[in-house]
């Protein structure tokens, strides 16, 4: 099923990026910041590139992995993975991050200037994208991995820049926020790393691909397998910002620069939904079976937790950040139904929302461009005569997460509700009732914040404050927006490039019954 | 090769250098000359070998000698790479000084001792040396004479003095009850006291209690740890560097040597278990509350300093290679951060993080190197750092402790905060006007700081090769009868 | 004999106490004398048989060395005791030289008096 | 058995005495007199264990060395306790 690729392409494409952005702030002496948003750009479509063209090459489509790279006495060899799993993660990723990078160019300068006029004087441009490059890269490293130790090392990676780009670029207290950005998640990620490391040394292999074979060795006591997934699983879902252990992320979020909140919202958390079923569900298939159930209804919880205070937030990126919380409620609720067709929605919704996400972040982030630092809703009103496109492009986005076509998010969504009742009908009528009750409230919430924002920002009548302001109609940020819009757009038309093989692939390792 | 084994006498020599324009560069022959010599030695000892060398032709037992095996050589590898980088740093860094003569002369002597305890193979040498090395370090902590670097060095002294003592006596107990004094002979004859009586005598008990104590005590151990943030804030900061990197490398090698020489692991592995896990907890906690960027890298070291004895402690090859690996890393990013304190000590005169502030435009290079340090310490990859503790943790699990891992993981999340905390407040925030002319370093002092970066990212994207520096170690650690049966043929 | 040990025991204690407990630096230091005598004396005593003779080889001794190896005491002891009283006469005049120091820069003895380090 | 392990342990006793008075006194220039009194003891202690060279060193250094160490500390500094 698996190819073996004779040449470590994967392993390069991703490593590129990653050690070339080290250049970065010496090319940002020389070049403009559009030049370096280009380079940037251009690095990190070579990781896209090659994704899609693997991905493509029919022959591929069952996977293709990277030859090891790198071994280590005791963590195993290390490798890149490309497989029906990873494709729909990979593949988001490397559009966002490449388009994003574009965006970057525009709004950071655009930040710095802003905070050189507050007396501050934050690293050159060259270093945000040193920074930006390095984060994208590790992220997509994160996916293709094979390894535990190199999941957590790509996970470490990911959070360094990321912590950086906060605290140098970010916006309120950014200092607290960052630390505790950096803490919670680095807390995380060492349970994370502590189950990882028991799981090694009773089955002595930190490899995940040969994982078929695994026994446990009981050395450390019966309960072990239940403890490791449950550490692994608790390190992933406080990553993963779930309701309880979702307390550092609006303030993550909200307060990081624009463009680097379009990544982190959408992509770096719903990294762990992959990594749930990846390791958490593949590893322990038994032991992560037995802990559906509680796993579905904190879903549900989260998924209705972040509507909620999503329709309460003035600030337009808490809201989106509220927003993200409500939707890893979703992918969640996908995973956990353990149905074939809830998991490949809950793969799939990642791609919907790292999309559409990024389009509403870039959006928020296109709207304090054009008017100055605005980010209340509250004081916002009637812009759709002022920036038309922006406010059909926020449409868009709200349509991917709301799950209404021409956006990806219908199928999605779709599948994840499927998955969903399955797994409910085979729970029982009371169930069935309540899950149902949630779903739909969800759903609601949702369209609630959605439109109900929309309406809020592109409708009604100007606030006086706004109405002398001119607005470019059209630049930059809002054609790259746009062009993420319509990537998003044609995948609603080809959907089943992702579906078909997700579900050749979770068919065989998913329970047959819900 | 006898050669070799004379590189602390010939370090003695230089005591005699006056001559004001060489003495700089006297130093730093000497030092390199040193580290080439440990290096040329390493390839032998790598090779499975346990060089011997009889002064004065003597056979061991009655002799002295001298034995580099792979615990001696990989702590006289860190003492002499830190002592060189260290010199090379002093150039500048004490330039204004006045009394330079003394402070060469009392490095190299502190240079000295310290390859002397990490090579004799003769528990009362291992003592003059480790005494060697203290006074010496009593002196370079006074070496300013300003209010605190006497009252730092007065408690070091005292505490210190203290210490060394207690091994006297433990020496002393030791010999009573072997009559030899040479390690190996000790090791195999209270192994076999230990099987003819069927137990541990109590004078073993108690002479290894005096060894804990007294080697404690060099360490920094807690609770022996209180003169230790004093000693390392009061001294100039490469002579902090040096005692961070060195002489509490060898301490911790020397307490190896001894514990684990004479008395086996099942016996000192829980004691070391216990005194680590304090030690790593309460350093972590006593770091977080510092004002002072020196201490707060003392408590740092004293917390790292436990990590290095829980996982040696766990006794199994993966604990032992974990924890001295570990204790390379820290003497590596250790010495690398106060080296880059001490840069900003050159240029601001203060180190107390509330007067610090918003350094990084200045001080760019010094910035992204301290970050370095910082993040090794944290253990994030992929910095050196990282590798070891890694390789702690999962020793931990391997052993049976999974507790003991959790607590070490929780620590490490302390250690970040810390560490992060220290750098936002010196590197970044609102710059105040103080600083205005502040420069970045001179490049002297930016040498040997960014040598140790490039060895914490070395290390930590290719941890094999500092698994294979300790290897050799780890073998002599676990499996000390081949050490006994090179210095003392037929033993 | 074992009264030695005894005596060494006590010294020992004495010293530490005094380290320990003792305001004063210069009592402090006469405590760490104290110390390494009780230390000192345990050791000679260690090497110490009874009805020997010192292990200096002189005169016609040459001719029965065996002879003078069984009678004689253990020299080793001896020479560690020897090494140790030069160290400590180092370590002495180091202590002295700072408690002047400080007794300049603080106009006091006290240790606990100095607490510019604290924090 | 004669006189002489007797002589010994009266001067072990005595060398005990001399120390806790060393310690205990507050005039620190008798306190290091009696000190250098408590090393001459040990070095007479040291001579009848069969030690004469250690016995010389500690007469020479232990009170003579060490003595006027001492008295030029306190004569720079102060000599209550």
């Amino acid at each position: 099923m698996i190819t073996q690729l004779s040449f470590p392409i994967l392993l390069i494409s991703v490593l590129m990026p990653l050690l070339l952005s080290i250049s970065f702030p010496f090319l940002g002496r020389r070049l403009k910041p559009k030049k370096l948003a280009i380079v940037s750009f251009i690095l990190l479509l070579v990781p896209l590139v090659t994704i899609t063209s693997i991905f493509m090459t029919p022959t591929l489509r069952g996977g293709a992995v990277d030859p090891p790279f790198f071994s280590h006495p005791f963590a195993g060899s290390f490798s890149m993975l490309l497989d029906p799993l990873s494709a729909p993660f990979a593949f988001g990723i490397g559009l966002v991050t490449a388009l994003v990078a574009l965006y970057s160019a525009s709004y950071m300068k655009h930040r710095i200037e802003e905070m050189e006029h507050e007396g501050l004087t934050p690293p050159s441009i060259g270093t945000y994208f040193m920074l930006y490059t390095m984060f994208s890269a590790a992220m997509m490293g994160l996916v293709l991995s094979t390894n535990l130790i190199e999941f957590y090392i790509f996970l470490e990676l990911a959070l360094l820049p990321s912590f950086f780009l906060i605290i140098w670029y970010g916006y309120g207290n950014r200092i607290r926020t960052a630390i505790m950005y950096l803490l919670w998640t680095h807390i995380g990620g060492l349970l994370f790393l502590l189950g990882v490391l028991a799981f090694g040394s009773s089955t002595g292999t930190f490899d995940i691909l040969n994982m078929q074979t695994l026994t446990f060795n009981v050395g450390l006591g019966a309960n072990l397998p239940i403890v490791v997934m449950l550490m692994i699983t608790i390190g992933l879902l406080i990553k993963m910002a779930v309701f309880g252990v979702h307390i550092w992320l609006p303030y993550a979020h909200a307060e990081a620069p624009t463009p680097v909140s379009a990544l982190l919202s959408p992509a770096l958390i719903g990294i762990s939904g992959y990594a749930l079923i990846r390791i958490s569900y593949i590893l322990f298939t038994t032991q992560f079976q037995e802990i559906s159930t509680i796993l579905l209804g904190l879903a549900l919880l989260t998924m209705i937790y972040g509507g909620l205070m999503a329709l309460a937030q003035d600030d337009f990126k808490r809201l989106l950040a509220y927003s993200s919380i409500s939707q890893m409620g979703y992918i969640l609720l996908g995973i956990s139904t353990l149905t074939i067709n809830g998991v490949t929605g809950g793969m799939l919704h990642f791609m919907t929302h790292a999309i559409g996400k990024s389009v509403l972040f870039m959006v928020a982030g296109s709207l304090i461009v054009q008017f100055r630092g605005l980010r209340s809703i509250g004081k916002m009103g009637g812009l759709a005569s002022k920036v038309p496109i922006t406010a059909t492009l926020t449409l868009i986005g709200f349509l991917f997460l709301v799950g209404i076509p021409p956006t990806l998010g219908l199928w999605s969504k779709l599948y994840i509700i499927v998955g969903t009742l399955d797994k409910a009908m085979a729970m029982g009528t009371i169930a069935l009732v309540l899950i149902s009750i949630c779903l739909v409230v969800g759903a609601g919430m949702t369209a609630a914040y959605s439109f109900f924002t929309l309406k809020r920002i592109f409708l009604g009548r100007t606030p006086r404050a706004l109405a002398g302001e001119s607005v470019r109609g059209w630049s930059n940020l809002t054609a790259v927006i746009a062009l993420v819009a319509i990537v998003g757009v044609a995948l609603f038309l080809y959907p089943a490039v992702f579906i078909d093989p997700l579900k050749d692939f979770l068919g065989p390792l998913l329970p047959s019954t819900p | 090769m006898a050669g070799a084994f004379l590189t602390p006498l010939v370090d003695v020599l230089a005591k005699r250098m006056n001559h004001p324009r060489a003495r700089d560069y006297f130093a730093l022959a000497v030092t390199v000359g040193t580290l080439l010599l440990v290096v040329d030695m390493a390839t032998s000892v790598l090779g499975g070998d346990i060089l011997v060398y009889k002064l004065g032709g003597w056979a061991p037992p009655l002799g002295i000698n001298l034995a580099v095996d792979g615990l001696g050589l990989l702590v006289g590898l860190i003492v002499a790479g830190i002592s060189t980088l260290v010199v090379i740093y002093s150039f500048v860094f004490m330039r204004q000084e006045s009394g330079l003569g003394q402070y060469y002369t009392l490095m190299l002597l502190l240079t000295a001792g310290m390859m002397g305890v990490a090579f004799t193979g003769d528990i009362f040498n291992l003592y003059v040396f480790f005494e060697i090395m203290a006074i010496s370090s009593y002196a370079l902590v006074a070496f300013r004479r300003s209010k605190i670097s006497i009252e730092g060095a007065i408690k070091y002294l005292i505490v210190g003095s203290l210490g060394t003592s207690f091994i006297l006596l433990g020496i002393a107990l030791l010999y009573g009850s072997t009559g030899t004094l040479n390690i190996a002979d000790i090791a195999s004859k209270l192994a076999v006291i230990n099987t003819t009586s069927g137990s541990t005598p109590l004078i073993s008990i108690i002479a290894l209690t005096l060894f804990v104590v007294g080697f404690g005590i060099k360490v920094g151990m807690i609770p022996f740890h209180a003169w230790l943030p004093d000693a390392y804030q009061a001294a100039p900061s490469p002579i902090s560097a040096i005692m961070a990197g060195g002489t509490a490398i060898v301490g911790v090698g020397a307490l190896l040597r001894v514990s684990y020489f004479i008395f086996g692991a099942p016996m000192v592995g829980p004691l070391l278990i216990g005194l680590g896990l304090v030690t790593m907890v309460l350093g972590a906690f006593m770091a977080l509350v510092q004002r002072d960027l020196k201490r707060l890298l003392a408590y740092s070291g004293i917390s790292q300093m436990g990590y290095i004895l829980l996982s040696i402690g766990l006794g199994t090859a993966l604990g032992i290679t974990g924890g001295l690996f570990h204790m390379l890393n820290n003497a590596v990013y250790k010495s690398l951060l106060f080296l880059a304190v001490g840069a900003i000590i050159y240029r601001v005169k203060t180190s107390r993080i509330d007067e610090l502030g918003g350094l990084g435009r200045k001080m760019p290079i010094t910035a992204g190197i301290f970050l370095v340090g910082a993040l090794a310490l944290a253990g994030m990859p992929p910095f050196n750092g990282f590798a070891s503790k890694l390789t702690i943790f999962l020793a931990g699990i391997d052993a049976g402790y999974p507790i003991l891992s959790g607590i070490a993981a929780i620590i490490s999340v302390v250690t970040l905060a810390y560490m992060i905390r220290a750098f936002i407040a010196v590197f970044l925030g609102p710059q105040t006007g103080r600083f205005e002319n502040v420069k970045e370093a001179p490049r002297s002092m930016l040498f040997p700081m960014m040598v140790l970066a490039a060895v914490c990212v070395v290390l930590g994207v290719l941890p094999q090769l500092g698994f294979s520096a300790v290897e050799p170690a780890q073998e002599v650690l676990l499996n000390p009868s081949s050490y006994i049966g090179e210095v003392i043929p037929g033993a | 004999m074992d009264f030695n040990y005894v005596i060494a025991m006590l010294l020992v204690a004495l010293g530490l106490y005094c380290l320990l407990l003792k305001r004063n630096l210069i009592k402090i230091i006469i405590g760490l004398a104290v110390l390494t005598d009780g230390i000192h004396l345990f050791l000679i005593s260690l090497g110490y048989r009874a009805g020997g003779t010192a292990a200096i080889v002189s005169g016609e001794m040459f001719l029965d060395l065996p002879g003078f190896a069984a009678h004689a005491v253990d020299p080793i002891p001896q020479a560690l005791v020897l090494t140790s009283i030069v160290i400590n006469i180092c370590i002495l005049a180091l202590a002295l030289s700072l408690a002047i120091y400080a007794y300049r820069h603080y106009k006091t003895l006290n240790p606990s008096k100095m607490r510019r380090l604290r924090g | 058995m004669g006189l002489e392990p007797l002589i010994q342990n009266a001067l072990l006793v005595f060398l005990f005495v001399l120390c806790v008075i060393a310690i205990e006194l507050k005039d620190l220039l008798y306190s290091v007199i009696v000190l250098a009194g408590a090393s001459i003891t040990l070095a007479v202690v040291f001579l009848m264990l069969q030690a004469p060279d250690i016995a010389i060193t500690q007469a020479a250094v232990g009170a003579g060395v060490a003595t006027v160490l001492f008295v030029i500390a306190i004569s720079r500094t102060r000599r209550q306790e």
